[in-house]
């Protein structure tokens, strides 16, 4: 463990700098911390926090200036290893053949994350298992998760909507992230616990500080991450959560929120796990050129399970159905962890305000099998 | 000899010429469109007319006349791909809104020979007296929307217009939700996809001038809109806008009569 | 579980990688379905299949669509793919003309296993266009006819102007022992045949539970009732595999369209064992 | 040569559905109809009951072709009856987006709509064929315009980011620099369009004009200001309906727009032109010199001539602001709904626009009343047509008939705007 002052973690920020990479970090826009290219500390949400609740978000000024002192955004850092839309590649008629150029993205693209949260790292690590822990690998993830740098920021405030200790997933992070970092500020002192979590992370760290944290100083961090645990007010009962969801494909709760969905594809297009797509083929108007590319999708809508002889999930309820035990049921059959790492950001961001937690726990209630 | 290139026509029934104007709009493309197909019949443009038949005809604006009814069964014969512009063409359009008045009194009213004029009761989407092809919505279309549609016909594929909501491209573009950080009232929840997600991108809420989604739930969005404050007026007024006539929004703002 | 479908490796990333390929033949099976024949050129040396699996075919600015292999597996070089006009992409397949270039992703998913069968009887029972995935099936155990005790082929059309590979049929009755039975929902003046959905068929056989192997591919709610007959005649439930199918549009597992339950049907699938899915075919708008 | 009737059935190359029949009888013209058969959108009814804020995005959907000035002239208007006054940084802005317009609008209009008629081309499509060069440069001209209305406005036809009291969102300065250097080139092309278009072929053909247009103290008009006349009238926008009233003519379905005690008067760039010509930028004004042209202009078709010229001064101007800009502190004011009346007018690229209403004091609209440029142009466009044709009596019936066209053509007009303005007085 190390230290970085607060006066000084721009060393880290130039140290990243001076390696090529480009900063991606929080900052303040349009009344909420996305996630948009920084390159100082100036720019990072000083003094800002949050509040959520359901289908609400505001921010709010806090009285310190704490620069990581809110939580997770409408943002999620998946839009920059999984990109929202991408070319995959163009073709040009030749003849009665075509030629096909792959769209590669830019290998060379080095991005640091700054200011991962814990429950966005498991995040990261979910969809890792999605691109590349199977038989296939989508080389364009890859590649970008290649050339990606974590620099994970412990939470020592918690969000209205946060529960990621139910899906063990934070406030702290344990793995998946180059440097770690926890943001102490009291009794007249600014600071960041540091630790690193591969070889490049050990050496980018090494460039920037040679402080060895003291134990008081490791030991503040960790009382402000297990104070955070405890504040957290949200919860899932996840016992038996995956068979649960298998027993109660038919629930009453599914039609009452059937009727408050608005099918609008919000919840999934923030997850940091949800990762459907589709693709579109576009042609010039000549007809010579030709090119296809890949767009988020959503299980929420309805083109997504259309097929030749009729629609798989016309309905509201079989949509949100599908989400729900995906991520909670289905996910642990094929990847072997629950597709939620509690980050409340569907619970926000959705303008219903339908609360993951609430639906799982009025299913439990509603069980046949509870 | 070059392939016959596919004829083009462009007819206008009661709007503001804003989905037309999209063509003409399309600056990059346009002398591409040109190339592409013969422009037979589009009087906001050339002078220069055609006969039919054509192989794609893009109807804007919506039916108000009796003549317009005959005009448009007329074109409908003319046109093998007949495609509907806009939300005058594909819902009535705003001045649909009359649809919920007298509007044979307004008239003779108005007019000191009411005779001249020649109106029926209703604003109507061309599409519910002849058969339409594609309908692109729009209060104004999207110009690469409009593009991406004249493209797919010409191709022979199908046009990649998403039917799914506002709310999947104000993600898609990353704008911070509008009706969660601000509390404003946004329509895009229910509303078709194709403008871009503007109107959030601009600190504004959707008004819903691409017309309703693929089964919205209008209903729970009218909910949100009361907790968020609006009046039962302020609700009827949101769904009552350029798509009015559209099922779905026509249905909710008459619940909030 | 005693038999699992077959899950043939494929290298890293592999299966995004597009291939142009060449048309060979078109050839009209019925007014609307059709047989693809492909040559796969420079390809052909490295491409191999197991019976079951399906490629991705691109059409040059139309799109993909997910087509099952139709051939025999044993002839490389040469690929079907017997294809039922629905929409843009299969319409823009059907405009091919030899020589044309197609684009060709796979092969996907999981395969009918075969040798499970060996030494048993093999009961396949096709619904319209669900018979193409299973002639390759056909083609393996001809190719060693003396393995497998009786071959019976169910097959059911819509009518007889929508029967499959005809020919064929005729010469596996004929010339390969194989028992095959066809039936249509609606008949003609010159049908003289069976007329009914293809589970009537069963009745018209006696089946040695206990050594049956059952392979099934058609419409959900055919596979359904083929899949209660075949219980109620005693086959165990394991002995039975199924196709399934699901809007699709990467085949690799990455978008989440063809999601079945638990399964990717594209990478599980599209052939299941009945076990392995049996608890999720009652269950409506899954 | 004696009875002959000239029919142009279907108008082209202007907004909307129009048709001209002129009646000539031994050689003396006997009838002139501009007959406007587009259906009426009864605008003015259905604004009724709305909310006050929702004027501009409804008002803007009666043309699709300068919806800015519809948005201009309803929140002046709106603003006027809840007494607030903007800014200059708004009104800045507002300026701006309008420049976006008059550029898009005026360019469409110079090289796809009108000099295909001096060419003698059908449609700019196919001048584009015979002259490549000409068309992708005016189709670059007007991209920028419409660029500037997408960035400050949303979009280009019908922006969204307009409200009563301001923006509901001002641009970023970074979002706005790089229309610098495109507007400096625009600029020179402009000024290049004004010396092309010049030496077009025009008809020897003046006539005596009521010019009426707005007049502000110190900028050539855009919004607000004073309504003047060439006869000398100069008054506030609010005195307006005092001065100018519109009557309903059987053959037409938009009223006609006519001044108490004087007629017919044209509005346009004409007007503007030779009532504010001291207003124009040092700029504008030394580009009319130097294509000879300055005011009192009585030749409707070198209408295109002062098109260029007012091009000139909308990139000027879009450029000034630009690079004058600072993001105000809040993109719009509040606004304290109160009941009453408020009046507002802005030049629209075809002329003044008028708007009137009365909103109640829960913020709705109870009346509305809106005079569309078109309408107050079209006695004046049957008497242009009149004199031409009585002058020109001799030419070849298609070449009259084409000229006839152009006369109409001259004014730009907007049938689509001029028809929805069907006012409803319901007792
Ligand atoms: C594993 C697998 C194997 C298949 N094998 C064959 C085969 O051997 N022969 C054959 O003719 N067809 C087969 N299909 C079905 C075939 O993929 C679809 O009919 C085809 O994708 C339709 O494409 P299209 O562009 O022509 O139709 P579209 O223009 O896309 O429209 C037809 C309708 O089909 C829907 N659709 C899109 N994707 C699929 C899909 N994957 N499956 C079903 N419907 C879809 C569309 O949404 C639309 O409603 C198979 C499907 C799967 C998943
Ligand atoms: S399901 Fe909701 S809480 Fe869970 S990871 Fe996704 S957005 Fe976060
Ligand atoms: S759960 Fe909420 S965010 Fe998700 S689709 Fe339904 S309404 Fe939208
Ligand atoms: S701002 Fe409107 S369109 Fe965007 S996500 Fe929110 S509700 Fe949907």
């Amino acid at each position: 463990m190390y230290i970085i002052d607060s006066t000084e973690l721009h060393n880290l920020m130039e140290e990243l700098i001076k390696r090529g990479y480009l900063l991606i970090g929080p900052t303040v826009r349009s009344g909420a911390i996305v996630l948009e290219s920084i390159r100082t500390v100036d720019d990072l949400p000083r003094g800002f926090g949050d509040e959520q609740e359901p289908s609400h978000y505001s921010l709010k000024r806090r009285n310190d200036a704490m620069l990581f002192g809110f939580v997770v955004g409408p943002v999620s850092w998946k839009k920059f290893l999984y990109p929202p839309r991408l070319t995959m590649f163009k073709a040009t008629r030749a003849g009665k053949s075509f030629t096909i150029a792959p769209e590669g993205t830019d290998k060379n693209r080095k991005l640091a994350f700054i200011g991962v949260r814990p429950c966005e790292v498991s995040g990261i690590l979910m969809q890792d298992q999605v691109f590349t822990g199977g038989k296939y690998v989508d080389r364009a993830y890859k590649a970008a998760r290649d050339n990606a740098f974590i620099v994970a920021v412990n939470c020592t405030v918690t969000g209205g909507n946060c529960f990621c200790a139910s899906m063990g997933t934070g406030p702290g992070a344990t793995r998946g992230f180059d440097i770690a970092l926890t943001e102490v500020l009291g009794g007249g002192k600014h600071y960041f616990v540091a630790s690193a979590g591969t070889p490049r992370g050990e050496e980018v760290l090494g460039a920037v500080t040679q402080r060895e944290a003291t134990e008081p100083e490791s030991r503040s961090a960790l009382d402000a991450v297990a104070r955070a645990a405890e504040s957290l007010t949200k919860r899932m009962d996840i016992r038996e959560l995956p068979q649960l969801l298998k027993d109660n494909f038919e629930n009453p709760r599914w039609d009452d929120v059937a009727k408050r969905c608005l099918a609008c594809t919000n919840c999934t297009m923030v997850c940091p796990t949800c990762f459907c797509s589709t693709v579109e083929d576009a042609t010039d108007l000549t007809g010579m050129h030709a090119e296809r590319s890949r767009r988020w999708d959503s299980c929420f809508t309805l083109d997504f399970t259309k097929v030749a002889g009729g629609n798989i999930r016309p309905s509201i309820r079989a949509r949100y159905r599908q989400w729900l035990t995906h991520k909670l049921s289905n996910w642990m059959d094929q990847f072997g962890t629950l597709g939620c790492v509690g980050c409340g950001r569907c619970i926000t961001w959705c303008p219903s305000g339908i609360d993951i937690t609430a639906e799982v726990d009025a299913i439990r209630g509603n069980s046949v099998h509870a | 000899m070059p392939p016959k290139k596919p004829k083009v026509a462009v007819f206008k029934f009661a709007s503001c010429d804003g989905c037309q104007l999209s063509l003409l709009d399309a600056e990059d493309e346009l002398l591409l469109v040109a190339g592409a197909v013969d422009i037979a019949n589009f009087p906001e443009a050339s002078r220069r007319v055609l006969p039919g038949p054509y192989d794609i005809g893009l109807v804007e604006g919506s039916i108000t006349t009796p003549h317009d009814v005959e005009r448009v069964r007329e074109i409908r014969k003319q046109c093998r791909v007949l495609i509907a512009i806009g939300a005058c063409a594909t819902a009535g359009g705003i001045q649909a809104l009359r649809n919920w008045k007298d509007v044979k009194e307004f008239t003779r009213t108005v007019y000191a020979s009411p005779e001249y004029i020649s109106t029926l009761d209703r604003s109507m989407p061309v599409g519910s007296y002849i058969h339409v092809d594609f309908e692109l919505r729009g209060c104004p279309i999207n110009k690469h929307q409009l593009l991406e549609v004249l493209n797919a016909y010409l191709n022979k594929r199908k046009p990649t217009i998403p039917t799914s909501s506002v709310c999947m491209e104000c993600k898609l573009r990353g704008t911070v939700c509008v009706m969660v950080a601000q509390r404003t009232p946004c329509l895009g929840p229910a509303t078709q996809a194709g403008c871009g997600a503007i109107c959030p991108t601009y600190d504004r809420g959707c008004y819903g001038c691409f017309g309703p989604m693929e089964n919205p739930n209008t209903g729970a969005l009218a909910e949100h809109f009361e907790e968020l404050g609006e009046s039962r007026q302020d609700i009827m007024l949101a769904f009552r806008g350029f798509n009015a006539y559209a099922e779905a929004f026509r249905k909710e703002s008459d619940a909030h009569e | 579980m005693k038999h699992e479908t077959i899950q043939p490796p494929a290298a890293p990333g592999e299966g995004l990688r597009l291939h142009t390929v060449t048309v060979k033949k078109v050839i009209w099976e019925t007014d609307d379905t059709f047989t693809l024949q492909i040559d796969l050129g420079e390809m052909g040396e490295t491409f191999s299949f197991l019976p079951g699996q399906f490629n991705m075919l691109y059409v040059f600015g139309l799109g993909e669509a997910a087509i099952s292999i139709s051939s025999d597996a044993s002839q490389g070089g040469m690929l079907a793919h017997t294809i039922h006009r629905v929409g843009t992409v299969t319409t823009g397949l059907a405009q091919m003309k030899r020589g044309d270039v197609i684009g060709l992703r796979g092969p996907f998913g999981t395969a009918w296993p075969i040798t499970a069968a060996r030494g048993k009887d093999v009961c396949i029972v096709a619904g319209g266009i669900g018979l193409a995935p299973l002639r390759p099936v056909m083609y393996a155990m001809l190719r060693e006819r003396t393995a497998f005790e009786r071959i019976i082929l169910l097959y059911g059309a819509r009518s007889p102007l929508d029967l499959l590979y005809r020919v064929e049929l005729e010469e596996w009755a004929k010339e390969h022992n194989v028992e095959v039975l066809v039936t249509v929902d609606r008949g003609d003046s010159s049908w003289k045949g069976y007329i009914g959905v293809v589970t009537s068929l069963f009745s018209y056989l006696k089946l040695d539970a206990r050594a049956t192997v059952g392979y099934v591919c058609g419409p959900e709610t055919m596979m359904k009732y083929t899949i209660d007959e075949m219980e109620r005649r005693g086959l165990a439930e394991d002995q039975i595999y199924l196709s399934m199918e699901r809007n699709m549009k990467c085949a690799v597992g990455f978008c989440g369209h063809c999601q079945y339950g638990p399964e990717f049907i594209c990478k599980d699938g599209p052939v299941f064992t009945l076990p392995r899915i049996r608890h999720l075919l009652d269950k409506k708008e899954l | 040569m004696n009875n002959r009737v000239i029919r142009v059935d279907q108008l082209a190359r202007v907004e909307g559905e129009g048709s001209l029949i002129v009646k000539v009888n031994d050689g003396k013209v006997a009838d002139v109809k501009l007959r406007i058969f587009e259906p009426p959108r009864f605008f003015e009814a259905f604004l009724r009951g709305r909310k006050f804020t929702e004027a501009p995005d409804i008002t803007a959907r009666i043309c699709g072709i300068c919806p800015v000035a519809y948005q201009m002239s309803s929140v002046l208007a709106m603003e006027d009856a809840m007494g607030l006054t903007v800014d200059d940084q708004i009104r800045q802005l507002r300026r701006l987006l309008y420049c976006g317009e008059w550029i898009e609008s005026h360019v469409l209009h110079m090289y796809m709509l009108h000099a295909p008629d001096f060419l003698g081309y059908e449609d700019a499509l196919l001048l584009a064929k015979d002259k490549p060069e000409l068309v992708a440069r005016a189709l670059k001209m007007k991209k920028i315009g419409n660029d500037v209305m997408n960035i400050v406005g949303g979009r280009e036809i019908h922006p969204v980011n307009v409200r009563v009291g301001g923006f509901y969102r001002v641009p970023r300065k970074e979002e706005l620099e790089p229309l610098v250097e495109r507007l400096k080139w625009g600029l020179d092309q402009a000024i290049d369009t004004a010396k092309l278009v010049s030496t077009f072929e025009f008809p020897d053909f003046e006539t005596e004009y009521e010019f009426v247009s707005l007049r502000h103290p110190e900028e050539y008009p855009l919004m607000g200001g004073r309504i003047v006349t060439s006869s000398g009238l100069d008054i506030s926008i609010r005195e307006y309906e005092f001065h100018f009233e519109e009557r309903h003519v059987p053959h037409s379905n938009a009223l006609h727009g006519l001044e108490r005690g004087h007629g017919r008067y044209s509005v346009g760039p004409l007007a503007r032109f030779n009532l504010n010509f001291d207003r124009l930028s040092p700029l504008a004004r030394q580009v009319a010199a130097d294509v000879k042209i300055g005011p009192v202009m009585k030749n409707p078709f070198k209408s295109i001539i002062v098109r260029a010229i007012e091009t000139v001064y909308a990139y000027e101007q879009a450029l000034q602001i630009i690079q004058a800009y600072e993001p105000p502190a809040s993109p719009s004011h509040a606004v304290t709904v109160s009941a009453g009346i408020g009046c507002g007018a802005s030049e629209a690229p075809r002329g003044m626009l008028y708007h009137r209403y009365r909103v109640t004091d829960d913020g709705l609209i109870r009346d509305a009343k809106i005079v569309p440029p078109t309408a107050q142009n079209q006695p004046t466009i049957e008497e242009d047509v009149r004199q031409f044709v009585t002058k020109f009596a001799g030419l070849p019936r298609e070449e009259l008939t084409w000229k006839c066209e152009q006369a109409v053509r001259n004014y730009d007009p907007c049938i689509s705007c001029a028809t929805h303005f069907v006012r409803l007085e319901i007792t």
